[in-house]
């Protein structure tokens, strides 16, 4: 079913301007009040909503070469997949049927799919800790708790009152900065006016020195990212999996976008490289 | 009816039905279920209004924006720093570092809350309150300067330009030391190549409008400068379908500049110098230059000296200078006239991988190979900036009679830490009796952090003025809490390589904890007890007062101070105006001729005696020569350097919790080990395999790691992760890793006489682990 | 002067406690025997102890093997225990009666392994206190959910079908009220194993959905019938096949170790007849869908088979289960004179229950162990002893309730006459 | 999940899977009430059955 | 093997009578006992007269529970609401629980006032939404609280920490607001309203 007028808040990603410093990984964490634990080198267990993974093209010396890929929730749409501005829009017709593959199988009810800004929540004080959910995600975007978190003394003054710590034995991930979207509408009522595109914007966002992510509404041709996902250039990490991800990527190297999506057919990937990607 | 177990069991069944058809099980259910998601020790923030207050980081020169809240209860408190869209160099980006300060601001387990007093034998800290500390101090340094030996107390400091820096320059002048020494960074390498060549001490690049960018060995986009600034030039380069602008970058890993870049000239460690000089051979060869170079001074021979052309002419052949840099000669050719065909091209020196202040020459050679592509003062190219309208606190004060520990026998110089720390463990020419470590953390930070350790075990009396309880306040008898840069004030000058002089900074935000103060009102208060010309040549109440003094030109101090920070509004474009002695652009640099051969000395046995291999004949000239780390000999075959990442630390502020998490495998390997990489070839020839725990050693230290295989780095070298290795900064930062600065081995350059460390010369052996 | 242990043997001998018409062994053996379930109990204990109140640190799971030992036991015991719906559906309401020497064991059984199921699950999650919230806040398109619901429904029905057994103790059953209960228990049963029927359908079936409906983990998902995916139907009849095959594995291992005959052979016969027939069934089924998983559905997905069978979970798994543990005991249980073998078919159905083990891990552990994301790396896992410790539950808890049951409780309706001398 | 949770919507989805529930737990539980009832109503009326002779 | 056994009749039908008793005594207890064992009483630090104030503000209490420009509500007012009409330094009115705030002001010691309508920190509830966007009185969830003249003891759950006007006063609790605050209260409204009832609307 074709829902072209809803809003739907996604990110877009340029792989060529992420120089990896991991400032968006730590905006995010400090946005979120996230944990650090005695041993963060235990990748397994270490939470990190927005994880910066990097890879490489695998060539030998001095043909090397590597990339970066900041990993947020894509906050999954389910519904078919396909190319933006098409499929892409084919969304479950009922959201509490949304096939993220997450929320359809979350037994409480501690994730949902908003249908009115197509962000996936997640709710730790209404999880049990069966994580299911972890298992369901293909972009281990979710995170339990294994630990209590270890606060320093001293530093839970630094924390956010925005967002809720969490308990030991809960899920979490990225929510897209939501609680500001709270705040911004909380603005928008007493002030009066529409939350605009600046008005709500993730930290990982804000952060990036490089200006490499941009956030906004897909679906909203005044937003920056409406025109980025209609690039050539544009995809979206494992899209023949139908998980219908809000979170693209861009990058002129045809061996990133390879590597991006192990389905990604070599049509899509070579006709982009054509139009003047640099390696 | 009688009673008997059978009617008793019937009443407790009834019972016990009777309690569940009341509200206490599904009421004990949902009351624990709560329970769970209220537990007392998952912490609950207070909220309140909030409030952003613009700032500097010192550390990392980025314009922040802090965002406070006021609670009803707690107070204001910081809650996060973003970045400040309006700060013309970091325009509201961040870095890793700024975006998780608190960290650092807020861990009471890590922050010097008074001042301590350390038993050296036992170890044990006893509190102090503040005068007690000050007096010890006082009394002590007053005591030396008694007995005239002033000169035998040191005074080590992180940033020179900083107000704190120059207080605490004037506080050791005053009490008759010239033994005061600073974090070394390439700004003071620019200064002194600008000088020579130009007379123009403050030079930047502008990135930001330059479409063709050859960078020499410098880590762009991992740390250069403001690195928030370079990476927002960066940005504009890159764009769909076709970028805007071209990054070379030549340097011996795949880096991520390396990767980011649109070409990767893979070069011999150390090289890069060398690869600009052949530039400007092929460009003259080509005839691709700006002619207007030939007007200046020692572009032909001169007063009986090489011209800088005909030396490259003679001594520079390109097959070979290209076979020697290990880049293929049709690749360089191709660059090079790409490079002169651009219309905003631009070379770009600075600081090394492993965070050193860089070769002069090589600085040099890549200031000729601008001059030759003729951008200075051009968008895009080598601007001036306009130096910052900073007053002195105050008049001249007489130099200190005894020569310094680190310039012995240099006509010129700056003051190097390292040699300072050497001369000192050395005894020669004396030694220290008090040594003052003023921020910079210089046990952990060295730049060769053994001999730092050393000295600072050496020394009998050590005065660390530090917010945390850091290395060097560990090694201190006497620890005086200094602010957090959220807590305090204090300001930072232009960032090494920006193309406009900008100055940062930072006032208290939020209460500071217990007992810190500001480290200028230390040293303020210090002066004030010492009495005489000390507190003559330091008349301010404190910090704030000082730095007003010094803005004054700025304009209203307190609009200044909630602005954060003052720019030149744009780069100083137009002819530059050269300084020399010659008032042109001098290719064979007759400061550095009139320097050498100062009181009719001989300027050839000058050069040799510090170390010009070539003598006389090229000293002036931009040349290259070979880094020491290749005549290390057999025992150390392989060639160690950093690997910079703004994911470990930029400034020489600690890493911090968050930096340390988001760390990858090829960095801090489960668990907490250091990773260094090797090429699989390199590897295979030391029969070591990917995982294996490895010792790199040099002749000045070493360190134990786990070796990954890594195709991007250059065969025959070893690369070590920057930053880690803390022993301090609780058990979130502690123990990961090791320390890069207690294998490297330093040494000076030979003609700037700064401490360089790029290049180390090192074996790497399989051990258990 | 009597000494006051002289009356304890007369304190001991609980002999009018025994079944009607059989022999126990001595109560101090017995007392010796039990010290067995009570240790692998007390280990459980410990390991219990530390999880839930250490957290799931404790285990060797992580966020990329988000399931561990835990479920693999789980679904292995669920699809054992599935003898008891089974049985008694055939023996209650198709009416093959011949099955009721042995109906009391499955039920018992299926008690043992459902509530040890049960247990730990409580003990999986990371928030047990909570854990109540997947029924009150229930989320109806989860497969988790409908497995919640249906297992501890059927764990209370499991409890009903057994205390007629319990009631029938020769002690407990000459009180009036008991006696009377059980009988009229006894006369609606055919009521409880139809509820029993119908949920442990759907409960075995939607443990399969779990790991069929994740679309985004392309070893798992499987194309749905309906609104269940394949995976439904074939972990039903792959529990269905194996669970009496289990049941008789049991009940022939308790006549070893007591050296006694309990039920005829006639009846194993049977259960293994029955097996055979619902594995050949099953096995056809499994091994269409694996075909069409392989050569129709990966490479839809630009995947191929190699890529799903990586070391150490290489391609030997397959032909492990689907060969060796899947058709080889087909081929022997519908073999008569295998069947008439007592020991070809214990060695039969031991096959027979290990493939639906090894099935049920490798959909749980393969399916997590692959990594989809093209630049993740593969990792293994390996539990701790504190997992292995919850996950002897099942075993100690089911050693001790089989103990006291087969010496107090009248299971084996047969052994009487069956063991006259 | 009662219709009274605020999750609970009126769609098949719910409709269905609680029906089914809903209905099997009070046959099942219907049953045994029943047969305690009877139970006990034979104890008055003396239909006893114990497992001895 | 079932038979007819006489004479145990009589005593068996009088005592399934205890079976009942024992029902009601059971079920009796553990409606007492809930309330009893579970919540606890704390005093407010000082009496306060909302009557009074309100009589003398005119903006009633917006007056001093105000908004902020961001949005966000300032719920408790600190001491600098107070002093913008407290400034003296003596009393206004001359009662003990004022004298006794006098105290905390000259300090400019918080006043650690206990929230009846404090919702755990999971909650994100938007004042804006309600009291500018949908229009609601406050009365609505606060009732009458801003016409009370002395403030009553604050009762909180024992084990839950939480004000006992969240799981509200009923023994079963089935009441909705302003007696009850549970999630299931802002669910019905939002549910009646047609407003977005997805997790991240209410939930930090």
């Amino acid at each position: 079913m074709w829902r072209k007028n809803q809003v739907r808040y996604g990110m877009v990603i340029d792989v060529d301007k992420c120089t990896g410093c991991g400032a968006c990984a730590v905006a995010c964490m400090s946005e979120n009040n996230v944990g650090v634990l005695p041993d963060e080198t235990d990748k397994i267990r270490s939470i990190t909503w927005l994880r910066v993974y990097q890879i490489d093209n695998g060539k030998p010396f001095p043909d090397t070469e590597v990339a970066f890929f900041p990993r947020p929730c894509m906050h999954c749409q389910g519904g078919t997949s396909g190319a933006p501005g098409q499929a892409f829009f084919q969304e479950d017709t009922d959201p509490q049927e949304a096939h993220t593959p997450c929320v359809s199988v979350c037994p409480a009810i501690a994730t949902d799919y908003d249908d009115a800004t197509g962000i996936v929540s997640q709710i730790p004080t209404r999880c049990i800790g069966c994580r299911y959910c972890v298992a369901a995600c293909p972009y281990h975007a979710r995170y339990f708790n294994w630990y209590d978190v270890p606060w320093p003394q001293g530093t839970p003054r630094g924390l956010s009152p925005f967002v809720s710590p969490r308990m030991r034995g809960v899920v979490e991930k990225c929510t897209f900065c939501y609680a500001r979207l709270q705040r911004a509408k909380n603005k928008a009522f007493v002030g009066g006016g529409k939350v605009g595109e600046m008005d709500y914007q993730t930290a990982c966002t804000e952060a990036c020195p490089s200006g490499a992510i941009t956030f906004g509404q897909l679906q909203n041709p005044a937003h920056k990212v409406h025109k980025l996902i209609q690039s050539e250039f544009a995809f979206r990490l494992l899209e023949k999996l139908g998980t219908n991800p809000k979170v693209y990527y861009m990058s002129k190297r045809k061996w990133v976008r390879m590597m991006a999506d192990n389905h990604l057919s070599q049509a899509k990937a070579t006709q982009a490289a054509a139009s003047g990607g640099h390696k | 009816m009688d009673w008997d177990r059978r009617t008793f069991v019937k009443f407790a069944v009834g019972a016990v039905i009777g309690i569940h058809a009341s509200p206490l099980i599904p009421k004990f259910m949902d009351d624990t279920a709560i329970w769970t998601q209220n537990w007392n020790w998952v912490p609950v923030p207070e909220d309140g209004a909030v409030a952003y207050a613009h700032t500097v980081n010192p550390h990392t020169g980025t314009g922040a924006k802090a965002k406070l809240i006021d609670g009803r209860v707690e107070g204001l408190r910081a809650i996060r720093v973003e970045g400040n869209p309006n700060h013309p160099l970091s325009q509201g980006g961040v870095l890793p570092a700024d975006a998780s300060a608190l960290q650092l601001l807020y861990n009471s387990e890590i922050r010097v809350t008074k001042p301590l007093l350390r038993n050296r034998s036992t170890g044990v800290m006893t509190q102090l309150s503040w005068p007690q500390a000050l007096d010890l101090v006082a009394g002590n340094l007053a005591n030396l300067a008694k007995n005239g030996q002033a000169h035998m107390a040191a005074a080590l400091g992180a940033d020179p330009s900083s107000t704190t820096g120059q207080i605490l320059m004037r506080l050791m002048q005053a009490l008759g030391s010239p033994n005061v020494a600073f974090t070394p960074t390439p700004r003071e390498t620019m200064a002194l190549a600008g000088l020579f060549m130009m007379g123009q001490p403050f030079l930047g690049f502008d990135l930001a409008n330059a479409n063709y960018i050859v960078s020499f060995g410098t880590p762009l986009l991992d740390g250069f400068g403001a690195p928030v600034a370079v990476r927002k030039a960066f940005a504009g380069w890159r764009g769909y379908p076709k970028n805007q602008a071209r990054l070379v970058q030549i340097e011996p890993r795949a880096s991520v500049t390396a990767s980011q870049a649109d070409q990767w000239l893979a070069c011999k460690p150390g090289s890069e110098g060398l690869v600009a000089l052949a530039m400007c051979r092929i460009m003259i060869d080509e005839g691709v230059y700006d002619r207007a170079i030939e007007s200046a001074y020692g572009w032909n021979d001169a007063d009986g000296l090489p011209g800088f052309k005909s030396y490259l002419l003679k001594n520079l052949d390109r097959a070979k200078t290209a076979s020697l840099a290990g880049i293929s000669l049709p690749k360089l050719v191709k660059m090079t006239l790409a490079f002169a065909k651009a219309d905003r091209a631009v070379a770009v020196c600075g600081p090394g991988n492993s965070g050193d202040p860089g070769r002069l020459y090589d600085f040099m050679s890549v200031l000729a190979l601008n001059a030759l592509k003729g951008n200075l003062g051009k968008p895009g190219g080598v601007v001036a900036q306009q130096p910052l309208p900073l007053k002195s606190l105050g008049g001249a004060l007489p130099e200190a009679k005894p020569p310094a520990l680190a310039m012995a026998g240099r006509p010129f110089g700056v003051n190097n830490v390292h040699e300072l720390a050497q001369a000192a463990l050395a005894g020669k020419p004396y030694g220290l009796k008090t040594l003052i470590l003023c921020g910079g953390n210089f046990v952990f930070n060295g730049p060769q952090a053994n001999v730092m350790h050393d000295l600072a075990r050496k020394t009998p009396f050590v005065v660390a003025i530090t917010p945390y309880m850091d290395e060097s306040a560990g090694m201190a008898d006497l620890v005086l809490p200094s602010t957090h840069w959220l807590e305090g004030w204090g300001d930072s000058t232009t960032p090494f390589g920006s193309a406009v002089s900008c100055y940062g900074l930072h006032r208290p935000l939020v209460k500071s904890v217990d007992e810190a103060k500001d480290g200028g009102d230390i040293l303020l208060a210090l002066a004030q007890r010492l009495g005489g010309p000390v507190a003559a040549a330091l008349p301010f109440k404190n910090l704030g007062e000082a730095m007003a003094k010094r803005t004054q030109a700025m304009g209203d101090f307190k609009k200044l101070a909630e602005a954060s920070y003052w720019a030149q509004k744009r780069p100083a474009y137009g002819a530059m105006r050269f300084n020399t002695p010659s008032g042109r652009l001098e290719l064979s640099s007759r400061v550095l001729r009139n320097l050498l051969s100062k009181g009719g000395r001989d300027a050839d046995k000058t050069a040799r005696a510090l170390g010009v291999k070539a003598g006389a004949q090229t000293a002036f000239l931009p040349h290259w020569e070979e880094p020491a780390a290749y005549a290390e000999g057999a025992a150390y075959p392989l060639v160690m350097q950093a690997v910079p990442s703004l994911r470990t630390t930029w400034g020489d502020e600690a890493v911090t919790p968050y930096m340390v998490k988001i760390l990858p495998d090829t960095v801090l390997a489960n668990t907490d080990k250091l990773v260094v990489e090797m090429h699989p070839a390199t590897a295979q020839q030391l029969h070591l395999q990917e995982g294996d725990a490895v010792l790199v050693e040099s002749s000045a230290g070493s360190l134990t790691a786990k070796l990954t295989l890594y195709a991007g780095a250059a065969p025959g070298m070893v690369f070590v992760p920057l930053g880690l290795g803390h022993k301090d900064f609780g058990f979130q930062v502690a123990g990961k890793g090791m320390n890069f600065n207690r294998a490297v081995k330093v040494t000076s350059d030979p003609m700037s006489g700064m401490p360089i460390w790029e290049l180390t010369g090192v074996s790497v052996k399989k051990v258990r682990g | 002067m009597r000494r006051w242990f002289d009356d304890l043997p007369k304190y001991a001998d609980d002999s009018s406690w025994w079944p009607k018409g059989t022999t126990r062994c001595r109560p101090e053996v017995f007392l010796f025997w039990l010290g067995l379930p009570l240790t692998i109990m007390a280990y459980f204990g410990v390991s219990a102890f530390l999880v839930l109140f250490k957290g799931l640190n404790q285990t060797n799971m992580n966020d990329y093997f988000a399931f561990g030992v835990w479920i693999v036991v789980d679904l292995a015991v669920i699809a054992l225990g599935a003898g008891a719906f089974f049985t008694s559906f055939l023996n209650y309401i198709i009416g093959k009666t011949e099955l009721k020497p042995i109906v009391n064991a499955a039920v018992l059984i299926g008690f043992i392994c459902y509530t040890g199921a049960i247990l730990m699950l409580g003990i999986d999650i990371g928030q047990p206190i909570r854990g109540w919230f997947g029924f009150w806040h229930a989320n109806v398109h989860s497969m988790l959910t409908e497995v919640m619901f249906c297992i501890t429904t059927y764990a209370i029905v499991l409890c009903i079908e057994l205390l007629p057994s319990v009631l029938d103790n020769r002690r407990i059953g000459k009180v009036p009220e008991f006696g009377t209960f059980s009988h009229n228990l006894h006369t609606i049963m055919i009521v409880f194993a139809a509820a029993g029927t119908f949920l442990s359908f759907f409960h075995q079936g939607s443990l399969g959905g779990m790991f069929g409906v994740l679309y985004a983990r392309p070893f798992a998902f499987r194309g749905h019938l309906g609104i269940w995916p394949m995976t439904f139907f074939l972990f039903v009849m792959s529990a269905i096949a194996a669970g009496p095959s289990f049941t008789t594995l049991i009940v022939m291992i308790t006549e070893k170790i007591t050296a006694k005959r309990l039920t005829s052979h006639k009846v194993k016969m049977l259960m293994g007849k029955i097996s055979g027939w619902l594995l050949l069934v099953y096995m056809v089924c499994k091994s269409v869908d694996t075909l069409y998983w392989a050569f129709i559905y990966l490479p839809s997905k630009g995947l191929s088979v190699g890529q799903m069978y990586q070391m150490p979970y290489g391609s030997w798994l397959v032909w492990a289960e689907l060969g060796l543990f899947g058709w080889l005991p087909v081929v022997m249980l519908l073999t008569p004179r295998v069947r008439e073998s007592y020991g070809l078919l214990f060695l039969a159905m031991l096959l027979n229950c290990i493939g639906v083990t090894l099935n049920r891990f490798i959909f749980t552990i393969q399916s997590l162990a692959l990594p989809v994301m093209p630049f993740e790396k593969f990792i293994s896992y390996l539990p701790t002893w504190q997992e292995w410790g919850v996950a002897s539950l099942v075993l100690g808890h089911g050693l001790l309730i089989f103990m006291l049951a087969y010496r107090y409780l009248p299971i084996f309706p047969q052994e009487p006459e069956l063991n006259q001398r | 999940m009662l219709p009274f949770v605020f999750e609970w919507q009126w769609d098949i989805g719910h409709i269905v899977f609680f029906g089914l529930f809903f209905g099997v737990v009070s046959v099942v539980f219907g049953v045994l009430g029943l047969t305690i009832l009877k139970t006990i109503l034979d104890l008055w009326s003396g239909k006893i059955h114990s497992a001895d002779h | 093997m079932a038979t007819h056994q006489q004479g145990k009749k009589q005593r068996s039908r009088a005592d399934w009578l205890l079976l009942v008793v024992g029902l009601i005594l059971g079920s009796a207890f553990g409606f007492w006992i809930t309330p009893t064992i579970l919540y606890a009483e704390k005093p407010q630090p000082l009496q306060f007269n909302h009557k009074l104030h309100v009589e003398q503000v005119d903006k009633g209490c917006k007056s001093c529970h105000q908004f902020r420009d961001d949005g966000s509500f300032s719920g408790i007012p600190g001491l600098a609401t107070c002093k913008s009409c407290h400034s003296g330094d003596e009393p206004l009115g001359n009662t003990p629980a004022e004298k006794e705030f006098m105290k905390y002001l000259k300090a400019n010691k918080p006043i650690p006032w206990h929230v009846y309508s404090r919702q755990p920190d999971c909650v994100f509830f938007s004042h804006a939404a309600h009291a500018e966007n949908a229009g609601l009185e406050c009365t609505k969830c606060h009732g009458q609280h801003g016409k009370t003249e002395k403030l009553r003891p604050y009762e909180y759950n024992r084990l839950t920490g939480y004000s006992r006007d969240i799981w509200g006063r009923g023994p079963i609790g089935l009441a909705g607001p302003p007696d009850r605050m549970k999630m299931d209260d802002c669910a019905k409204c939002h549910r009646e309203n047609g407003v977005n009832q997805a997790c991240f609307v209410c939930h930090k």
